[in-house]
């Protein structure tokens, strides 16, 4: 019992961290109709900037500036990049930030090299918060919770209750009669990808310590990203918050429990074969729950596709 | 563009022509005459490795083309069968007993047999929509392929993949395939077979509805055609041509591997093709040859090769969504009108110019690289068949000045090269 | 293919072909590692190991044979299988006779496969492959060849003497493995279950398992999983971030006893665990390094650091690597027919310069030397990793750790 | 003889609101049949739910006779019925050619047929060429669709919609946005290309329908509220008040 409670507080952090970037993306693509593939990209530059801050002022203000840093660089990369690519349709955007994604690695592999950098958590944080059966929760994770939930309730207010939010909302659905209103579209665009970008920015920023700042940790994060926002339905942000902890809890619980595909196949009825270690089954005998934690949500995300191509929140086809 | 309208379309002996799509026979004949003479240019059996590889490469990004460029769909997890044949075809190289007889130059066969049929499993599903829903699902089941290889030890072999020795059999014609050359004809075979046979699907009814559902699929459904099954044909033709690029992969390396599924492979693929250019066949030739010689020869000058390939791919998008084969293309019009030569100047004065920038702004990519990653002590760099010190101010100065230099030459003659362009296509609008 | 664009190809292949003009008095050894991508901090780091020995213990001295030179040519692999095989092609062709290559065993074996494939189908210009670093027991068991030759101590032999460690320990009474999901993470753990079973029937094994490779983000519910079986020490066969990420996890989660590795050092690693890891952290490897084992190490490690400040010695096998292949040259009087260099390496015993005797296994072509257990601290080390401060001390030694263990080695002798 | 299309009792629903409400219309074989109405009459849903884009909520649809439900738009093409969309739907990276030769495959026979060449065909060539004399675009024949002008591009349009040699033909709006002369054109080559098929449009402009339509349907609100000869429907008071009262509303 405690062992789930503890469970679902790390599920929780797993699945907060991930909607900090999908709310991002979900934005920028039912805006733009853009699959942002460099935006795991942007998580990663947030944890780089925010290591190479924090070296000369601290983590604190890492915080604070590596995320801005990351949504000028994602204004900029809309601005001067996507746009131009744009007029060439959707699949060109695509492959584009695809090249993106693998740029972005390579020059952080030229600037910082090809280790991990050892960026840690700051030393006031550094304890733990509470134990729960001799499972310690570090304050960091607390923090994360606390960061992370801030930052969907300030998403929230922003876009149902201000004006500017108004806008977007709007220019989610009709971008024409958005402009022919006389809002400027272009630089909204900018803007949501600005701060998608620098919402990916802040994740990294915080996820980097726990999860480690290295060249692959935007390719580790990358689809998975994508995974969720079509799993809770492309443009919904509640659908991202769903699908995350979803995602979240699911690898959680499979990793933290072993069940086994011997138990399942045996009360589905089945019996092992004697001889198994010379079957052409035997691997799907060996199969236990932790093996295939980190491809679950593909599965997931597959089956949605195919039975509710619009995802669980989804109002329109993807 | 202009030759094309000034056929007189009234003579129906002319249209027939015109319309017709017989297949241009001259470059088929030179591209076969080049692959027979190329491994003797190109003796050693490093170069023939990578001819094999590049080879094997075009098959697959052809395929793949039938895909992105003809069917518009675009694929997050081709790998898969490509690997999958490849799998297949190690794991009947393996079954000597059993397949004894099986000459090796017909394995590419099952190889593509076995790509289709996971094709058509997965196209069942996939296929039912086009766009996100079709490229999402392909990078799922990408995803899911490429981790049972860690899982599914039996067929897969783990991360060490499985291998075999293709001398299985008895010699074809008293052909053992021990030599790399045997395999180079092998491949060079199978690569003109395939590549004609795509072209030729390109010219059937389905590959032009390929092409009819990739504009315009709503419009294609009123034609009669469900714009689903010309999606699930094209995409389990373009399974088959993967299987075959992955037995391809089997006999020439002899070993597969979960590389060989995952999505980096897909990822590349995808750059390959792209780079080429999608909008004309022999596009994803000229992308798997240029990131072939990327990959394996750049490689071995610069560590950052990576990089360097990251920045053209991305320029390539940005600036010319034909890719290198659109490029080429362009310059149609003026060379009908014979005006290519007056294009050959102003070119070398522009491009040149860009290109020398390029250089130096590489060299000073290379040489910050080195003095920030290189050993202390170790200030000797080579660059350009030149040895020097990075730690001294001259080089910087030099290539500081060659990369402003050249852009300057690329910059001041741009307008000049902009005016040739438009005057050397000019005239073509004057005949119509 | 069209015509401008084959001759684009002719010219780009002879650049590269003419680039590489063999001279004709030095020895090449081909690296073949990843020096661009994710591992590429390691290759490079291994790379310098290889340049340096060859220089220091080899040229320094006035070469091999008649004042030959060794010369270590490297080529990035992008730890790829695929890669591998071309650049070995590159290799050969080159005229190099010498293979080494150590990171990630599924590219050792796909190397010794087609190494053993083309001196079977090339017998005029066969190579050897000198293996540093990948140690899946199969190598030197069901897979073995004649060509091929191991420096580093394998899995198995590990395992062999750190269960010599936890068997002496009274106050370990459950252990927890867990690994990476691949031959050698398997490899790891069967190996654990097999020793512990022999010397400590009465340890349980509270949890064995396997993660995906490369795939885990965050390692926290092993952690939980670890913790709540109440474990008192975890074997792991993990590397890179899978290590980092899974060792960071568990202490940060209140796990708190040893934490038994093959991998956890240098390549940033050991900044990474820095205060962390200290009392905790233990690793199986060859090679003593803290405290140095005599005052050649100790000059040697610091003529390194001199040339590569921010390069660590985490391989020190590499030393016997470049001293053995001299010594089997010069005892065959060639280095162009690798015959008789193999049947020179083969049972050739050895000074260790970072102490003890090493000995070349013939019947498996396995090297047998001291394998040690290491601890991760800050305390008295002499030369630390990653600049960190920290670095790893040898606690205990297991001299010649495995020297009659079985093998199913047969190999054909040419 | 059964009527080339008959609609009984169509209604159709998006969410709570009720486009269509009841349509019973039944054109016969050979008729030149128009539908007008104002704007939000729900002209073009009707013409959806027809040609199976949406599915209907109520009622039936039959195609000579055969019931149209649960049809998916390419097998309603198999059974004879072919149509034009009101914003301009061709294949624009094709060729004008290719454009008329793909809409003609299906009905050649060729089916999925991934065997034999397009262009070996003299029948295919020849059955394309014959459209494109017929729809004048013979002189832009080679050029990518996408770059013919506004009314090129909707003569093209016609000529894939006619291609397939389906015998019921629907236009929706084949002359929208065009100037007096094109729209003459247009018409011409509407009354050419039909001839000896069913015709069904939906029309704005009233000169249009007058000279096209040998009968006209008059959709207000989702209700047929009159069906007869133009002169007829020109007569219908209730046409005049709904139809010409919203119509004065728009201008």
């Amino acid at each position: 019992m405690d062992l789930i409670l503890v469970n679902l507080i790390d599920g929780l952090v797993t699945g907060l961290l991930l909607f900090m970037l999908s709310a991002g993306l979900t934005l920028i693509f039912s805006m733009m109709g853009v699959l942002n593939f460099a935006h795991a990209s942007f998580y990663m530059l947030g944890a780089y900037f925010a290591f190479q801050i924090s070296l000369a002022l601290g983590f604190w203000m890492g915080l604070l500036l590596a995320p801005l840093i990351v949504g000028v660089l994602g204004a900029g990369v809309e601005r001067y990049g996507l746009r131009r690519v744009h007029q060439y349709g959707h699949v060109p955007e695509l492959i584009f930030t695809f090249g993106l994604a693998l740029l972005i690695e390579e020059l952080v592999q030229f600037i910082w090299g090809k280790n991990q950098m050892p960026y840690a958590a700051p030393e006031i944080l550094q304890f733990t918060a509470f134990s729960i059966a001799g499972n310690s929760i570090p304050a960091y994770k607390i923090f994360m919770i606390f960061i992370s939930v801030a930052i969907f309730i300030g998403l929230l207010w922003v876009l149902t209750r201000t004006r500017v939010g108004m806008i977007i909302q709007a220019a989610l659905t009709y971008p024409k009669t958005v402009e022919a209103l006389g809002h400027n579209v272009p630089l909204i665009f900018m803007g949501v990808f600005g701060v998608g970008t620098a919402l990916a920015g802040v994740a990294g920023v915080i996820a980097g310590p726990v999860l480690g700042t290295f060249p692959g940790m935007a390719f580790v994060l990358g689809s998975i990203v994508f995974v969720t926002i079509v799993i809770g339905g492309l443009g919904s942000l509640w659908g991202a918050l769903v699908a995350s902890l979803m995602i979240g809890w699911i690898t959680t619980f499979s990793k933290a429990y072993n069940l086994r595909m011997e138990d399942l196949l045996t009360t589905l009825g089945f019996t092992k074969p004697e001889a198994i270690a010379d079957s052409p089954w035997r691997d799907l005998w060996s199969i236990t729950s932790p093996q295939i934690a980190d491809i679950l949500p593909y599965i997931l995300m597959v089956l949605i596709l195919i039975f509710r191509p619009y995802g669980l929140f989804g109002k329109r086809g993807v | 563009m202009s030759d094309q309208i000034t056929t007189d379309p009234t003579k129906p002996a002319q249209r027939m022509r015109a319309g017709s799509m017989v297949l241009p026979l001259t470059p088929w004949l030179i591209a076969a005459v080049a692959l027979l003479i190329l491994p003797f240019i190109f003796t050693n059996n490093s170069a023939i490795t990578i001819m094999n590889q590049m080879a094997i490469t075009i098959i697959f990004a052809l395929a793949y083309n039938m895909l992105l460029g003809q069917g518009g769909m675009l694929s997050f997890g081709h790998a898969v069968y490509a690997g999958v044949g490849g799998f297949a075809c190690m794991h009947i190289i393996n079954a000597t007993d059993f397949f004894a007889n099986l000459p090796l130059p017909l394995l590419p066969i099952f190889g593509g047999l076995f790509g289709m049929g996971l094709a058509t499993i997965v196209g069942s599903f996939s296929t039912r929509k086009a766009g996100t829903v079709f490229a999402m699902i392909s990078l799922g089941v990408g995803e899911l392929i490429a981790a049972c290889s860690v899982i599914i030890v039996a067929f897969f072999g783990g991360e060490e993949g499985i291998s075999g020795d293709r001398t299985y059999g008895l010699p074809f014609f008293g052909v053992e395939f021990l030599q790399q050359i045997e395999v180079y004809y092998l491949i060079a075979a199978w690569l003109m077979i395939s590549a004609v046979l795509m072209y030729l699907y390109s010219r059937t009814p389905m590959g032009r509805m390929a092409n009819a559902v990739r504009d315009n699929p709503e419009r294609a459904e009123f034609l009669g055609y469900s714009a689903r099954w010309v999606r699930f044909y094209s995409f389990v033709a373009s399974g088959f041509f993967a299987g075959i690029a992955g037995a391809l992969f089997a006999i020439n390396y002899e070993i597969l591997t979960e590389e060989n599924l995952n999505t980096t492979q897909s990822g590349i693929i995808l750059l390959v093709t792209f780079l080429g250019g999608v909008g004309f066949f022999f596009g994803p030739i000229i992308g798997a040859i240029v990131f072939t010689l990327v990959q394996t020869v750049l490689s071995l000058q610069t560590e950052l090769w990576a990089f360097y390939l990251g920045m053209i791919f991305v320029a390539t998008v940005m600036f010319f969504p034909g890719g290198l084969a659109g490029l080429i293309m362009m310059h149609v019009p003026a060379w009908r009108l014979g005006k290519l030569g007056h294009l050959a100047w102003p070119y070398l004065k522009t491009l040149g110019g860009g290109l020398i920038g390029c250089l130096g702004a590489a060299a000073l990519i290379e040489m910050i690289f080195h003095l920030r990653h290189a050993s202390i002590g170790d200030h000797e760099m080579t660059l350009f068949w030149t040895t020097f010190d990075s730690h001294t101010v001259l080089p910087w100065i030099i290539a500081g000045a060659v990369t402003v230099i050249g852009f300057a030459i690329c910059r001041a003659t741009a307008p000049a090269m902009v005016e040739a362009w438009n005057e050397a296509n000019a005239a073509s609008k004057v005949t119509t | 293919m069209r015509t401008s664009t084959t001759l684009g190809l002719a010219a780009a292949l002879t650049l590269t072909v003419s680039a590489f003009a063999a001279s004709a008095d030095t020895i090449k050894i081909a690296f073949i590692d990843p020096l661009s991508g994710p591992f590429a901090g390691t290759g490079v780091n291994g790379l310098h190991q290889y340049e340096f020995a060859a220089e220091e213990l080899v040229n320094k001295q006035g070469g091999v044979l008649d004042g030959d030179m060794f010369e270590i040519v490297a080529f990035d692999n992008k730890i790829s299988p695929k890669e591998s095989l071309i650049q070995l092609q590159v290799a050969i062709d080159q005229g190099i006779r010498y293979i080494a290559q150590g990171n990630s065993s599924g590219v050792a074996s796909a190397l010794t496969e087609a190494i053993e494939k083309h001196n079977r189908r090339n017998p005029d210009d066969r190579v050897l492959f000198l293996n540093y670093s990948a140690v899946d027991p199969a190598l030197t068991n069901d897979k073995c060849n004649f060509w091929h030759f191991r420096f580093d101590a394998n899995a198995d032999i590990k395992m062999d003497a750190l269960t010599d460690v936890i068997a002496g320990d009274d106050s370990i009474q459950k252990v927890y493995i867990i690994g990476q999901d691949y031959s050698f993470g398997k490899a790891v753990s069967s190996a654990a279950v097999r020793f512990l079973g022999e010397k400590r029937p009465d340890i349980e094994i509270v949890g064995n398992e396997l993660h995906p490779i490369g795939k885990v983000k965050d390692f926290t519910p092993y952690s939980r999983k670890i913790v709540a079986a109440e474990a008192d020490a975890i074997i792991t066969g993990n590397w890179g971030a899978d290590m980092l990420g899974l060792g960071k996890s568990v202490l940060e989660n209140g796990y708190e006893g040893p934490i038994f590795t093959y991998y956890a050092a240098a390549d940033g690693i050991t900044a990474a665990f820095g205060e962390t890891g200290e009392g905790s952290l233990r690793l199986v490897a060859e090679g003593q390094i803290n405290p140095p084992a005599n005052d050649r190490a100790a000059a040697y490690y610091e003529a390194f650091k001199a040339k590569y400040p921010d390069g660590n010695i985490s391989q020190a096998r590499i030393t016997n690597v470049i001293e053995m292949l001299a010594k089997a040259i010069n005892e065959a009087g060639t280095a162009t027919d690798v015959v008789p260099v193999a049947y020179a390496l083969a049972g050739m015993e050895h000074e260790n310069m970072w102490g003890g005797k090493v000995m070349m296994r013939e019947i498996d072509h396995q090297l047998i030397q001291d394998v040690h257990i290491h601890a991760h601290t800050g305390n008295d080390v002499t030369f630390d990793y990653d600049n960190s401060g920290f670095g790893i001390k040898v606690e205990e030694t297991v001299t010649m750790a495995a020297a009659d263990s079985a093998t199913t080695c047969e190999m054909d002798r040419p | 003889m059964t009527a080339a299309l008959e609609l009984a009792a169509l209604k159709k629903s998006f969410g709570k609101t009720e486009i269509i409400r009841g349509v019973g219309l039944s054109i016969g074989q050979g008729e030149r049949h128009a539908i007008i109405g104002p704007n939000g009459a729900g002209k073009s849903t009707l013409f959806n739910l027809i040609t199976g884009r949406f599915p209907q909520t109520e009622g039936t649809i039959r195609l000579h006779g055969q019931d149209l439900a649960g049809k998916a738009p390419f097998e309603i093409n198999r059974m004879g019925l072919s149509r034009s969309f009101q914003i301009t739907n061709i294949f624009p990276k094709m060729t004008v050619f290719e454009n008329v030769r793909c809409s003609l495959l299906w009905s050649m026979g060729y089916r999925y047929n991934f065997w034999s060449m397009v262009g070996r065909s003299r029948a295919l060539t020849e059955g394309a060429d014959a459209i494109l004399e017929q729809i004048n675009l013979t002189a832009r024949r080679d050029l990518p669709a996408g770059v013919l002008s506004y009314a090129e591009q909707r003569a093209l349009e016609i000529g894939i919609t006619i291609a397939g040699g389906a015998d019921v033909i629907m236009l929706d709006e084949p002359t929208a946005g065009m100037s007096h002369s094109e729209t003459d054109y247009i018409v011409d080559l509407i009354r050419t290309v039909t001839v000896g098929k069913t015709l069904v449009m939906v029309e704005h402009d009233m000169g249009v329908v007058f000279g096209l339509a040998d009968q006209i349907s008059v959709l207000v609100y989702g209700e047929i509220i009159a069906t007869g000869t133009p002169e007829a429907v020109r007569a219908n008071p209730r046409v005049q008040e709904a139809y010409l009262g919203t119509a004065l509303e728009d201008h």
